[in-house]
């Protein structure tokens, strides 16, 4: 973990020893912590590696980079037994700032070192990853080749510069602790991991899914997704549009799409208010749209920058009236990229909004992944020109078996109708009448069984027959993975229902597994315990137990696997 | 060629006998003749308010959205396909009220779409309440004891917004009004069409006879120069006896659409959905 | 039943209708229907009587005025076996318009008759009044006497000229068929009973429990109320503004409402979407909130003037994050009255918002009722400026057993604090630590189950032991009641379970009565059987059926007994 | 009397060390007290970005809302009690962005009410995208390839939408800011005070020497006027190489609060809750 004031750079420098241990082949999992200020809040990067998957991180740290002492106060109690903390100065002091014996201690003279080198005190980062490197035996060419890649667009100079001061920390250790700190990470091989946020995997799924037009208006922790996107706006002939609210951010994607481009939004929970409405347009319109709904704590502005997963009821209900709308939550960042995919595919095929359900722990952590294959791409039943050359009496709302009705493009002389917020009759035309109304509304909602036809049934991770079945949405996921391996080191049998669709919801397949599981205990960064309301309300039937926490802060495999063992009065 | 007749609809407008809106219908329609569009070449971009149902009865693209938010969806629309003629239709509670704010910004990004304010002064679909445009005073069913704040002005606002054509026209003179409208679809740039609309259920003040009166047209009185701010900004606050309608002031600026450097080649609508690569984009993550 | 164009004046004369009886002691229910346009569609308005309480619409049609022939055409055949029409014309056409042999016509010549008197054509309601007076041998100085206490501020002539024209229809009809129609209605007493929407009533009861301060955007079928209070704006001292939108309504009303003052909101579906961000505003800050929402039919712009029971699941979960709030659904005209007065009480002991939830069929449609008694007032815990003065560190948000803090108006010296909509401390100051955020969420959501104490349980109508158990919610109560009559003519014994209270629920006592009931069935005015979902989330229990209408119109009472007595078998 | 410390908390602000805004609450703290204002007498409404946590470092009645809110809180409090000195808070984003629609009804109430707009011209709490107020052509997070709309003018938006009291300030002089507050505070109506704030973290182009170079103040080079509208509209239009700042426009007119006929007698708060009699309005019932 590298930790201190906001303003330090300890993002950049968190990013950097990230890709230092992807480049190198392994898998990383990193955390990042901030409070909603821009400066003088308290900062963490933490990076975990294996040369295994990593979902989550664990709750404690084993090599601490202290930029101030506060943060080895605020921290110490999270060091693992054996762990070391590097800091800037010239000795131990007096004391060991009251860290237990066994962690191991490692000034450096972070801020003489930059001085004398003519560095800027922000640079204190640079010199303590090479400090780092040094003291887990790992390769520094990896980091100066990344260093390389990174400042290059800044020119040559800068470059030099940062390995040079890079070069520096990692001789100061290997001079004076030549034994290094015990913990050894090598690489694996040259594979390159891409490492990608939540936010950045949803970017690129909405890419290859041939998305065209982004608006949005910036609210953490979705704002990453409109930087990325912002910047491949030349790559990928985009149109990415900050707009003046949230109002408008819903409505210029519904209106893109009305015109034939994919189009899509993001927000928070805050933001998504703003488009409550917009929602219901959408279905009565039954124009395509997909959302990202990056959860934070509420409720109001709540903890801006923290995590949590407090708003599955909401989006699931979220406007007047009936109708139908899906609701995703993908558990990681491979799963955002294909839940981008997918619900693009799903709005056009059903014409319906589509909202894919994060949070701040999703988009804004990063985690190694390997490439993604190509993306199948379905557009529905969306006429071409020559199908409606020949088409006389086109119909947009045609009431059909599937609830489907054929859209067409604005622009065609037999394709002209109106799109109406107003209940309508085949045509779009304003009806009132009660029997059309009836059909109507069975005709949209019947979409829904449809949808949930074809939508993978949720997967049971862990052993079929099991003591305790984990059920759980969203980003949980990967710290429950990580729990369950600690669960079975206990010797408990242990598996892990996760729902990737909300709604519609696969009511019977949920029900079959509950019935035959074990002790069925419901994990939720949440204190409503929503996904166990839905399952009952779903299912009838109810969880036997709820692991809740809402403290704005992500749940550790340690925390889960210590409240599934008190319990089930596990010992 | 389409001529007015072309924009017509089966549907019989539901508008209260000797409403404004019907002058205003006539004048779109004609106005989208005159600029030589086809019907699928126009895409009708309505609110909610008794104007909102415009969309029915001109035969051509239409999308009846949601109260106040015309001018988002017609800015997504224009953005995605800008070959197609975007007409915005508003009321005034719609588009001065609730959506002032897509208003003011959609102003100062000059995209080529021309919005047309039904400005009855009043709620009139919801059963008559006080409108931002409501002269102060005026005794409403919200507001029985008279309405006291300052009407908003629309003309002032759009001139310190950025708006690049800015007119008044008169639901009571559609010759008039379709040159207005002719003339802002010409206008490569956003175009306000505010329409002093009578509304005979629910505004006994600004009726048809008041208007009558006190309307007169820019220029027709001596000469005057729509490409002089300041001269339109005195025009713009006059409201009394003599109300102004025409062209209140013009000015050529890049529009929007020749500024969003992805749409340039071509419409964003043609690009291919399929086939997307973004190995390339992956490479900053590794 | 009155109908014709709208702009024949059929609203008016349909509740000169109302009150003629009323006036006379009957109980009336008045049914208005009318599409969202000004002018140019069908009207209609329906008045039924009894010297019994009277809680709906039957579905059939006793006696018709028919300002022009599309009405009979439009509901020839909702007319009962022996009915009458009335009709503008001098004699039976040819034909008889189709309708059945058994249906008396009582043509008369309305248009005639106005011009021969210099009256205007809208006046032919009044005449058409005066026949129907006649044809019922109802008592016609009670008419006259309305028409003068309505007409009178604008002049004796005026009042003159309409009892003119009234006493014109009498006559005629007296004259040419003085046996009358075959009907009788009489006067029972002179009670003079008032006759409410619920529009009017939630404004009265607002008024008793001494709000001052309402700001509203308008939204049919809201706007009622607004226009209710603003014309009382002068008599009870209040501040009713119309704002720019609905956001600023409800902002207003949480700004009002920190300063002290009783204040509310109301609007329907769409407006509550634009709603939806400030609710948690209000919860966060813990400003008391009181917001009507009369429902409509959805999604988005949907049946504008039309009725559903839609937005259970949007209100109950409206905005991001958990925090509490309330959501009660009064039945009938008279419920919502003391609702209004609750939810006042509700927000202000509790500091949260509570939600009114209303539609269309009942905020507009008239209804005898009896006066109302005193009203309670309950501030909770408010510190007046003694308590204040003695305060030495006052803690806005202290967290005590309850999850309510003492609160304080602002202006007093030692009363200074921060309303956050940012997690905050007990002083509301931001604070991001873990454990105060889970302790103030804690705090918050208690509330809630203190809420539950104190609310009235579930009521059951009718007999303890019965075959059919009806669960519903909202306006559907009065149609079920008369169904009630009519299934127990049939034989069955059916009672009614009404959920007054949607939110917070009363799980334990919903299912217990359940568990002791023959066959369930939900009974909504909704496609989503939205009540039977949140059921079965807090009881595990689903109901045996449910009986859905979302035609945009309400059920009658007919329909609720034939579709029970189809689903139960009987028949 | 209350002197400007006794408007301080314990509180350490946030902000970056040399962020504009501790000029803002420096002269905010001064102008109450030279207001004659006791802390309890104040309420600060704040919205959501760097600005909003100022209601913690103010020691006054502080109302922290969301995004883009302020001012319809502010005027819901001032119209419950308009014995409490209201001054609402914004950013540009929050003020001018988000919520411009409030901004535009808010000034044509005429509201005795005190807005002062951080305005930085980027979205800083969010790391610095594009705001209402940056200028053509610049680069942020979000507009990578340069902003395409131009800015939005406060300065003539107010002048169009009937403010009473119009002003510029700048973060880097909290002397005369203070002074502006002050007569803000005691002008009776709507007072808007923009504030030109540097924003040291995201804002490269509009530093503090970016101003210091350009802004002067209005009279000090010849007589100026701020009733003469059209003046007011020639100087809110000048951006460049001089940037006015000073009183641009006043003008006196009845506020709201005097013609709210209900709260002429009393503060709304101070009628009583209890006790209200509706059987006269019930009559009409009958
Ligand atoms: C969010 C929302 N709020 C309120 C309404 C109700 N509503 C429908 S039309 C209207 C006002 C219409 O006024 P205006 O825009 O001037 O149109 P007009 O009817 O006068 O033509 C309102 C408030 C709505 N449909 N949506
Ligand atoms: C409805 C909503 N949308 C978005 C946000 C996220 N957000 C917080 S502050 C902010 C912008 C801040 O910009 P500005 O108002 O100029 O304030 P500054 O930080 O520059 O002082 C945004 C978009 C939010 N809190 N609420
Ligand atoms: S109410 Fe007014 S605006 Fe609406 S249709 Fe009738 S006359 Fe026209
Ligand atoms: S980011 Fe900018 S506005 Fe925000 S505190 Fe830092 S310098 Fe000030
Ligand atoms: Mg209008
Ligand atoms: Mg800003």
């Amino acid at each position: 973990m590298i930790g201190g004031e906001a303003g330090f750079g300890i993002m950049a420098s968190g990013l950097m020893v990230t890709k230092t241990f992807s480049r190198g082949g392994l898998h990383v999992f990193d955390t990042i912590e901030y409070p909603s200020l821009i400066r003088g809040g308290h900062n963490t990067y933490l990076v975990r590696t294996a040369d295994r998957e990593v979902h989550a991180h664990t709750g404690y740290i084993d090599m601490l980079v202290a930029l101030n002492e506060e943060t080895i106060h605020l921290h110490k109690e999270e060091m693992s037994q054996t762990g070391c903390i590097i800091f800037d100065g010239k000795e131990e002091p007096e004391g060991r700032f009251g860290v237990h014996a066994d962690i191991s201690l490692f000034p450096i003279p972070l801020t003489e070192m930059i001085k004398s080198l003519g560095g800027k005190p922000i640079m204190r980062n640079t010199a303590a990853l090479g400090a780092t490197i040094a003291l887990i035996g790992y390769d520094i060419t990896i980091l100066e080749g990344l260093m390389s890649d990174m400042f290059q667009h800044k020119g040559d100079k800068m470059v030099l510069d940062n390995i040079r001061i890079v070069r520096a920390g990692y001789d100061f250790m290997m001079d004076n602790h030549p034994g290094g700190s015990g913990m050894i990470v090598n690489p694996l091989d040259d594979s390159r991991k891409p490492v990608l946020t939540g936010n950045d995997a949803v970017g690129l799924g909405a890419l290859a899914a041939g998305c065209k037009f982004y608006s949005a208006y910036p609210m953490t922790p979705a704002s990453g997704l409109l930087h990325f996107l912002a910047a491949e706006e030349k790559n990928h002939n985009l149109v990415v549009k900050q707009t003046e609210d949230e109002l408008a951010a819903v409505l210029m994607a519904i209106g893109a799409s009305h015109a034939g481009v994919r189009a899509m939004t993001a927000t928070s929970g805050g933001g998504f208010s703003l488009m409550t409405e917009s929602l219901g347009l959408a279905a009565m319109t039954e124009t395509p749209l997909v959302i990202m709904e990056g959860q934070r704590p509420g409720p109001s502005t709540g903890l801006a920058t923290r995590t949590e997963q407090g708003d599955l009821r909401f989006v699931m209900h979220a406007a007047q009236g009936d109708f139908p709308r899906v609701v995703m939550a993908p558990g990681d960042v491979k799963e955002c990229f294909w839940a981008a995919g997918q619900a693009f595919n799903l709005a056009e095929k059903y014409q319906i909004p589509v909202i894919i359900l994060t949070d701040k722990f999703l988009t804004e952590n990063h985690r190694t992944v390997e490439g993604f294959n190509a993306m199948t791409i379905d557009r529905g039943l969306l006429l071409d020109p020559e199908e409606m050359d020949v088409h006389s009496d086109y119909k947009r709302y045609e009431i059909t078996e599937s609830g489907v009705s054929p859209r067409v493009l604005p622009g065609h002389t037999n394709g002209i109708y109106n799109a109406n917020s107003n209940e309508h009759d085949e045509y779009g035309v304003d009806q009132e009448d009660p029997g059309n109304r009836t059909a109507m509304m069975d005709k949209r909602m019947r979409k829904l069984e449809h949808i949930l036809e074809e939508l993978e049934e949720p997967v049971l991770y862990g052993p079929v027959e099991s003591d305790v079945t984990l059920i759980s949405w969203g980003s949980t996921k990967g710290p429950i993975l990580e729990a369950m391996m600690l669960l079975e080191q206990n010797n408990i049998r242990v598996n892990f229902l996760q729902i990737l669709y909300l709604l519609p919801f696969h009511a019977e397949q949920v029900a079959r597994i509950m019935n035959n599981a074990g002790r069925t205990i419901c994990v939720e960064n949440n204190k409503g315990a929503q996904l166990a309301g839905v399952i009952r309300e779903r299912t009838g039937l109810a969880v036997d137990e709820k692991l809740l926490k809402y403290s704005g802060r992500m749940f550790t495999p340690g925390e889960i696997a210590g409240g599934v063992m008190e319990m089930i009065g596990h010992g | 060629m389409a001529d007015a007749s072309d924009f017509r609809t089966a549907i019989k407008p539901v508008w209260c006998p000797g409403c404004g809106n019907f002058g205003i219908l006539t004048a779109l329609r004609g106005a989208l003749a005159d600029s030589g569009l086809e019907p699928n070449q126009v895409m009708i971009v309505s609110g909610i308010g008794c104007h909102g149902a415009v969309t029915q009865y001109v035969h051509a693209n239409g999308f009846h959205s949601i109260h106040g938010r015309t001018l988002p969806v017609a800015t997504g629309i224009k953005l995605a396909n800008h070959e197609l003629q975007v007409i915005a239709m508003a009321g005034d509670g719609d588009g001065y009220g609730i959506g002032i704010g897509h208003f003011i910004h959609a102003m100062r990004r000059n995209l080529d779409i021309t919005l047309l304010v039904h400005n009855n002064k009043r709620y009139s679909l919801t059963t008559g309440q006080t409108s931002p445009t409501t002269e102060k005073g005026s005794s409403t069913k919200s507001t029985p004891f008279g309405v006291i704040e300052v009407p908003v002005n629309p003309l002032t606002l759009a001139l310190s917004s950025g708006a690049t054509y800015i007119s008044r026209g008169f639901a009571g003179d559609p010759p008039h009004l379709r040159k207005l409208i002719a003339d802002g679809i010409a206008h490569k740039g956003f175009a306000l069409v505010d329409v002093l609309q009578p509304c005979i259920t629910f505004n006994h003040v600004n009726t048809n006879a008041f208007y009558k009166e006190k309307v007169y047209k820019l220029g027709e009185d001596g000469d005057y120069d729509p490409t002089d701010m300041v001269a339109a900004y005195e025009r713009a606050v006059e409201w009394g006896d003599r109300i102004p309608t025409g062209l209140l002031y013009k000015e050529s600026r890049p529009t929007y659409e020749d500024e969003v450097m992805t749409i340039k080649d071509m419409p964003l609508v043609e690009r291919p959905v399929v086939g997307v690569d973004i190995s390339k984009t992956m490479e900053q993550f590794r």
